[in-house]
């Protein structure tokens, strides 16, 4: 009954939606107003104004870079939501984890140990050189962050928060807010509004290092937030 | 002649902040009565002085502030206000030095007395009240500040009533609201300060059903029936809270209303034109005689007091409604006749419930031998109501029906005296009762009541036969009810 | 890219995400929900949207499965 | 019908949307209505994206060799961040639903209007 | 531009802040209160500036990177964003009354995180408040969405998780049914710049606009829970600490309703079609709203459950004001933001300390308590009576606008309900004030619990305070919000 009626209810939903969409500029064609409008601009001048190659890290770092200030907080925000629903008092039932929760097949132990320095150089890669090559801070830590969750699935948890001790971890979770707020008033300051970079004159230099600082900043971050909330929801922090 | 002036204002608030002091004192009682009686004071001050101007046609007035252009909190007294606001204050005066020996044993008495000020300054603001917002403003204020009155006893029957007061006085709030709204779309103002503010381009049928929501509105505190319900359930409380309030702030505050509304909002000729009025007189009489009638079956004293006062109030309404200007007259001078003589009633019986216990007439027997100078007053209020000549009732009857007859319709005339055979119907078997009928047996002893009870009681009986004596003198009320009316028929 | 490719991997998309709705077994649906993530991935990428499709790959078919696997390790696996 | 035929980007993503929003409404499992929200954030992430492609577009990186048409970069941007911000949803729903399974013992919505 | 930068510090700081919260907290959590506290200090310092510059000098705009529109990212102080002024003192004040709240209601290892969300939930609606950018827009409302569903868990009690589940069910479809119509303007036009939006938005497609106005309407209508949307609220507001469901049921309903406004701004300027349409069911469901809100909180018995429907209701108010697209019920609905924000954070709080002292929730077990908590309960009946609109409290110049607006509209259908709705709202408030000043108490030692403690007196009585202030000094919001509903309906000549 209740299938039948949401069922009915979708479809008839879908009906103005599919026709909306009928009406919608092809898909596609390069007529469109996504691609006539403010694109051709961030397309032609983007690799001049903001020294980033890669137009997309130059329109998420730079031009709507205050949009990814925001993506970061919304992960800092999951992180607090999550510590604040899941941690318990300290003394109360701890559950202590066996060391790793599946028993690991040393098959899977030599994999993950071996390709993990490749795995880091890789993500270092993206992070540093997100300004010109596909990838970035995000994708980057992610990647370290799924290697460290890797890693206690493999080691245990206990284990691998050793290589992040808490002290750490708290300092390094807020990395890309703060990391964004520091560039961004550093530009406030030196270029006049909140994450600006210098286009031209004297400063000029600092272009590239600050992207990469915000980079970096992302990355750790985004690294240490994935790790903390898998930490977290596993039970093994808190 | 118009004067800017700080005493509209401060009539309401100065009296506002003193009630407020009443809260703080709590129960440090020297301070709550300083408070009490010093508010009362100071109120019953600011009014007088301003008495002399007003007589010599001067207005005051005060704007206080301003929601939009048009629309804000504004004061002014003229004629008709000034006249409400000294009957209420001047009351309050008295039943502040009643209430003050009535409640000597009872609890919550800051509550009691911090609210009982608030009433009475919300009293004086609608009286000065400029526009009609503001008025509703001070309308509703008097609403919520009456209720923690009302169940002052916190029984369940005192919750029920206090229930059922809120209901029907915030449904007629609703209606003044939505009049108040409607009249601001045709009207473009709300201002209480001309004979008339809508004009017939609004269209006979929404005028009409603005005046009805009027009517409404302000009848359900003046009691029309069938809009009474909650009169006779509130005379659970406090019998200094009946007396002030159920016959003199609340309930003339609605009569006060409607010949606001008529008076100022629509005008006479508006109404006369619309031909609206006369159904309005016609509720009123209804009201008048069959509230008497009910009144007539009531054993509980405070209940026929109360249906009483449901009946005298009509009279205020079909003085109203007649809109010609000697009835206008008689409805404006009855807000003090019907005051003073009905406070004596509530004062006399509050005192015999707290002297004797008593609450039913069929136990008043002798009582005229206990408690004379009690008694005595009753009588005076009593010859009061049925019309005597002498009595300020008679000035009432008087003007209203020369008023009736100046209509043309001879019917009203012969409710008006239908009413007074009524009145003395209900009210002199209690005499006959507290005089001359003594249980076999018994020898009644003098023990009348505490004289912080007594002394009002008497001077409001005193004060009743001055209005009826010395109407024509001037600086008595009837001299400013004629300048009000002068106003309004333009004459 | 050809306009076949397109349908047909939005023909598996929807498949896919069908296919999570149906199975009862959440560690089965988390797999095949990864899978999903995966195929949408391919087509970020033949767009010319490699950002994307990085992410999408570490974020949606990587940590958000692994998520999805915790949770499901911590509750029921079966769906009633 | 041609319309929608030149628009069957736009098609997929929006029978995307319907079939999780019917996941949410219909599954009483919470882990299956989280995925049900998760196919619904893709389809619109999909729909976002299908309004900056540009046939045969590049990835618009100007490095060396590069040439026109680029893809658009704009939703790409946009993308990026709601890939994140669905994460993060998850990532709390997930939490609830642990603590919900922790207090409860069940996580099936038929069960849990029980409780309250 | 040479405006000073005080934009980024209302919307940097509390995000900074809440960063350093858990990490400055470790050692000892209850610092985490008075940095919040601190932290939040700067952002109304910067709210007020930047409200008297709106004042002063008219609307400006912040550009975030230097990058104009549309390439960059714009922050609009506009009259409408002028709500972070009351963002700010609400917040404010929730976060004086956590200090000794959270001390005794949470586990002290979630304080900092609890301060941290409280920070981020506030940084993101007035984010959401002045941001210029649809897709900023969306971004903001996630951060908010987010710490709010996690606030609402965050005390562990009885059905406190799953409440939160279902706001983020529902709250997470409604963000993402306007991510959609995000996306559907964006496919349009190809900007996501609001003031750009609405000169592009001319000559488009109508229908599609349509669907993305149908869709707006959808997601913003779940964030303010107008009523079939509704379900969700009633468990997270209760359940909620009292300073969160202050600030959910004063502010992050209001955000749904904010979020109409700007989109209303938007089509008003485009013209694009006849909004006669959605203004008719806008109001329809404002009335049923009205209505069964305030229905179904008559029969509450739980405090917080009756103040969670009663918001119910009163969103309802607004969302009439709006449909009826006249210049008095916009400007009521605007009043109404404000000052239902206000009336009912002082409720909120005033129940929050009533049940901090007592530890009772429901009506019957409360019985008595004005004798206990004097100022307290004299705070909550203000916040009662304004709210059912008796002047000369703050709700009634709502009311009065929102019925001149409906007259002006020639609904007068509408103007009774709405009056009339307020007399069924005063019926299960009267049972409130009945309870606390006149019956005696269930339990004889409620009389015995002190008066709250002082950090949660001051914002309780400063909130009531205002309660009365706002009603009798009613110009001060109206002067910012006449002039923009002026300009807003410009267009139709309104």
């Amino acid at each position: 009954m209740r299938r039948a009626l949401t069922l009915a209810l979708l479809i008839l939903a879908s009906v103005p939606l599919l026709y909306a969409v009928s009406l919608l500029p092809p898909v596609g064609s390069e007529d469109n107003p996504t691609y006539t409008y403010v694109v051709p601009h961030y397309l032609e001048e983007g690799p001049e104004e903001t020294g980033c190659e890669n137009i997309v890290t130059a329109v998420i770092l730079n031009y709507r870079g205050f949009d990814t200030g925001g993506e970061v907080t919304v992960i800092f925000t999951a992180l607090m939501a999550v510590f604040g629903v899941l941690l318990i008092p300290r003394p109360a039932e701890k559950v202590r984890q066996p060391e790793s929760a599946v028993p690991v097949s040393p098959v899977t132990l030599f994999i993950v140990r071996t390709l993990a320095p490749f795995i880091v150089v890789f993500s270092v890669y993206q992070i540093i050189n997100g300004h010109s090559t596909p990838g970035g801070g995000f994708q980057g830590g992610t990647i370290i962050g799924a290697l460290l969750i890797a890693a206690s699935l493999v080691m245990g948890s206990e284990r691998t928060q050793r290589l992040l001790p808490e002290g750490v971890r708290r300092w390094l979770q807020p990395a890309a807010v703060l990391m964004f707020a520091v560039v961004g008033v550093t530009g406030m300051l030196l270029f006049g509004e909140y994450l600006s970079y210098p286009i031209e004159g004297e400063y000029l230099f600092l272009r590239v290092p600050f992207l990469t600082l915000v980079e970096i900043g992302i990355g750790v971050g985004g690294a240490a937030i994935v790790a903390s909330i898998f930490w977290a929801m596993e039970g093994s922090d808190g | 002649m118009e004067v800017v002036d700080i005493r509209p204002l401060l009539a309401p608030v100065v009296s506002l902040m003193c009630g407020f002091l009443v809260f703080f004192s709590g129960e440090r009682a020297w301070w709550r009565r300083f408070w009490s009686i010093a508010a009362a004071i100071v109120n019953l001050g600011v009014v007088y002085s301003m008495l002399p101007g007003v007589l010599d046609g001067v207005i005051y007035k005060f704007a206080l502030i301003e929601f939009t252009p048009g629309i804000g909190l504004a004061f002014r007294v003229d004629a008709l206000g000034m006249f409400f606001a000294l009957v209420s204050s001047s009351l309050w005066l008295i039943t502040t030095v009643y209430a003050i020996g009535y409640m000597e044993s009872e609890h919550e008495r800051a509550r009691f007395f911090g609210f009982f000020a608030l009433c009475v300054s919300t009293t004086i603001g609608i009286a000065f009240a400029e526009n009609l917002l503001t008025l509703f403003l001070f309308y509703e204020m008097l609403t919520i500040c009456t209720y923690p009155l009302v169940v002052h006893e916190e029984t369940p029957e005192a919750m029920k009533a206090g229930r059922k007061y809120l209901v029907y006085t915030l449904v007629g709030g609703v209606f003044v609201l939505l009049g108040t709204a409607v009249t601001f779309q045709w009207a473009g103002t709300l201002t209480l300060s001309q004979t008339g503010i809508l004009d017939m381009s609004a269209g006979r049928q929404g005028l009409t059903l603005l005046f009805v929501a009027f009517v409404i509105g302000f009848g359900v505190k003046a009691a029309i029936m069938p809009l009474h319900g909650w009169l006779p359930s509130a005379m659970v409380a406090p019998a200094p809270v009946s007396a002030l309030l159920h016959a003199v702030a609340v309930v003339k505050a609605g009569a006060f209303g409607i010949l606001r509304i008529t008076f100022c909002v629509f005008g006479v000729e508006l109404l006369q034109d619309l031909g609206i009025a006369i159904w309005l007189a016609a509720v009123a009489s209804f009201t008048i005689v069959v509230a008497s009638v009910i009144a007539l079956t009531q054993n509980n004293f405070k209940r026929r007091l109360a249906y009483s006062t449901i009946s005298q109030l009509s009279y205020i309404v079909l003085g109203a409604a007649l809109l010609t200007p000697l009835a206008a007259l008689g409805a404006i001078v009855h807000i003090a006749n019907q005051a003073f003589q009905k406070i004596t009633m509530f004062f006399v019986a509050g005192a015999i419930q707290r002297t004797t216990g008593r609450t039913n007439i069929d136990e008043l027997a002798g009582i005229g031998y206990e408690m004379p100078y009690t008694m005595g007053a009753f009588t005076v209020a009593a010859l009061g109501f049925i019309g005597i000549p002498l009595t300020a009732g008679f000035i009432t009857k008087w003007y209203l029906s020369l008023g009736a007859m100046e209509t043309g319709h001879w019917i009203f005339v012969v409710v008006l005296i239908t009413s007074s055979v009524l009145n003395a119907a209900y009210w002199l078997p209690v005499i006959y009762m507290a005089f001359f009928k003594v249980s076999p047996g018994v020898r009644p002893h003098v023990k009348e009541a505490h004289w912080t009870l007594l002394v009002p009681t008497i001077v409001c009986a005193i004060y009743v036969i001055l209005l009826g004596s010395l109407a024509e003198v001037p600086g008595m009320p009837l001299s400013l009810a004629r300048t009000a009316v002068e106003f309004f028929f333009g004459s | 890219m050809s306009r076949a490719f397109d349908l047909v991997l939005y023909g598996l998309l929807i498949a896919c995400a069908l296919a999570v709705i149906r199975t009862k077994d959440l560690l089965a649906a988390s797999i095949i929900f990864s899978t999903y993530s995966l195929i949408l991935c391919l087509v970020w990428q033949l767009r010319g949207s490699p950002d994307v499709a990085l992410t999408e790959a570490a974020v949606g078919a990587g940590v958000t499965t692994v998520l999805f696997l915790v949770a499901v390790a911590r509750t029921s696996r079966r769906e009633r | 019908m041609r319309a929608l035929w030149t628009n069957i980007d736009y098609v997929a993503s929006v029978i995307l949307f319907l079939i999780g929003l019917y996941a949410i409404m219909v599954k009483g499992n919470l882990i299956k209505k989280l995925m049900g929200l998760n196919i619904m954030e893709t389809a619109v992430f999909a729909f976002v994206m299908s309004a900056g492609i540009v046939t045969d577009g590049d990835a618009p990186i100007m490095g060396a060799g590069a040439k026109p048409p680029f893809a658009n970069p704009l939703p790409q941007g946009l993308i990026l961040t709601g890939i994140v911000v669905a994460l993060s949803t998850s990532a709390l729903a997930l939490s609830l639903i642990i603590r919900i399974y922790r207090q409860y013992g069940t996580i099936e919505s038929d069960d849990l209007w029980g409780v309250e | 531009m040479g405006g000073g930068q005080w934009p980024v510090v209302l919307i940097i700081t509390p995000l900074i802040g809440a960063a350093l919260t858990p990490i400055l907290a470790r050692r000892r959590p209850q610092i985490a209160g008075y940095w919040a506290l601190f932290v939040f200090s700067i952002v109304t310092l910067a709210a007020g500036v930047l409200m008297y510059r709106v004042s002063t000098q008219g609307p400006f705009s912040y550009y975030m990177g230097g990058w104009r529109p549309p390439l960059g990212i714009e922050l609009r102080f506009d009259e409408f964003s002028a709500s972070i002024g009351v963002i700010c003192l609400i917040g404010w004040l929730s976060l004086m009354f956590s200090l000794a709240y959270a001390k005794h209601a949470l586990p002290e290892r979630r304080i900092p995180y609890y301060f941290a969300l409280v920070l981020l939930c506030l940084g993101g609606m007035n984010g959401f408040a002045v941001t210029g950018d649809i897709f900023n827009l969306f971004v903001f409302l996630e951060i908010l969405s987010l710490s709010g569903y996690a606030l609402v868990a965050i005390t562990g009690e009885r059905i406190a998780e799953l409440a939160a589940f279902k706001y983020l069910v529902m709250g997470a479809i409604s963000s993402l049914s306007i991510l959609l119509a995000v996306g559907f303007m964006y496919a349009l036009t190809g900007t996501l710049n609001m003031t750009d939006l609405a000169m592009r938005l001319r000559d488009v497609e109508p229908f599609p606009v349509a669907v993305a106005v149908g869709a707006l309407t959808l997601g913003f209508s779940v964030k303010a829970a107008l009523l079939p949307l509704h379900i969700w609220l009633p468990d997270a507001h209760s359940i909620a600490p009292s300073p969160v469901s202050a600030i959910l049921s004063g502010l992050v309903v209001k955000i749904g309703v904010l979020g109409m406004l700007r989109m209303y701004q938007i089509l008003y300027k485009a013209q694009i079609f006849d909004l006669s349409a959605l203004n008719t069911t806008l109001m329809w469901l404002g009335a049923i709203s009205i209505v069964l809100g305030a229905l179904f909180a008559m029969v509450q018995e739980d405090i917080k459950m009756m103040l969670a429907y009663s918001t119910i209701s009163n969103i309802g108010y607004i969302f009439m004001g709006l449909g009826l697209a006249s210049k008095y019920g916009i400007i009521g609905a605007s009043v109404h933001i404000f000052n239902h924000a206000l009336i009912k954070a002082t409720l909120f709080l005033g129940a929050g300390a009533l049940i901090h002292q007592t530890g009772y929730r429901n009506l019957e077990d409360l019985r008595g308590v004005g004798k206990a908590m004097p100022i307290t309960s004299a705070a909550i009946a203000i916040g009662a009576i304004s709210i059912v609109g008796i002047p000369p409290t703050a709700g009634f110049l709502c009311k009065w606008y929102i019925a001149l607006g409906a007259i002006e509209a020639g609904r007068l259908f509408f103007a009774v309900t709405l009056l009339f709705g307020a007399l069924f709202i005063f019926v299960y408030y009267i049972r409130m004030l009945n309870a606390f000043y006149f019956m005696p108490p269930a339990h004889p030692e409620i009389l015995d619990v002190g008066e709250a403690p002082v950090t949660m007196l001051i914002p309780i009585v400063v909130l009531a305070m205002l309660c009365l202030l706002m009603g009798i000094f009613g110009r001060i919001p109206l002067s910012f919000i006449e002039p923009a509903v002026t300009n807003m309906l410009a267009p139709i000549g309104g």
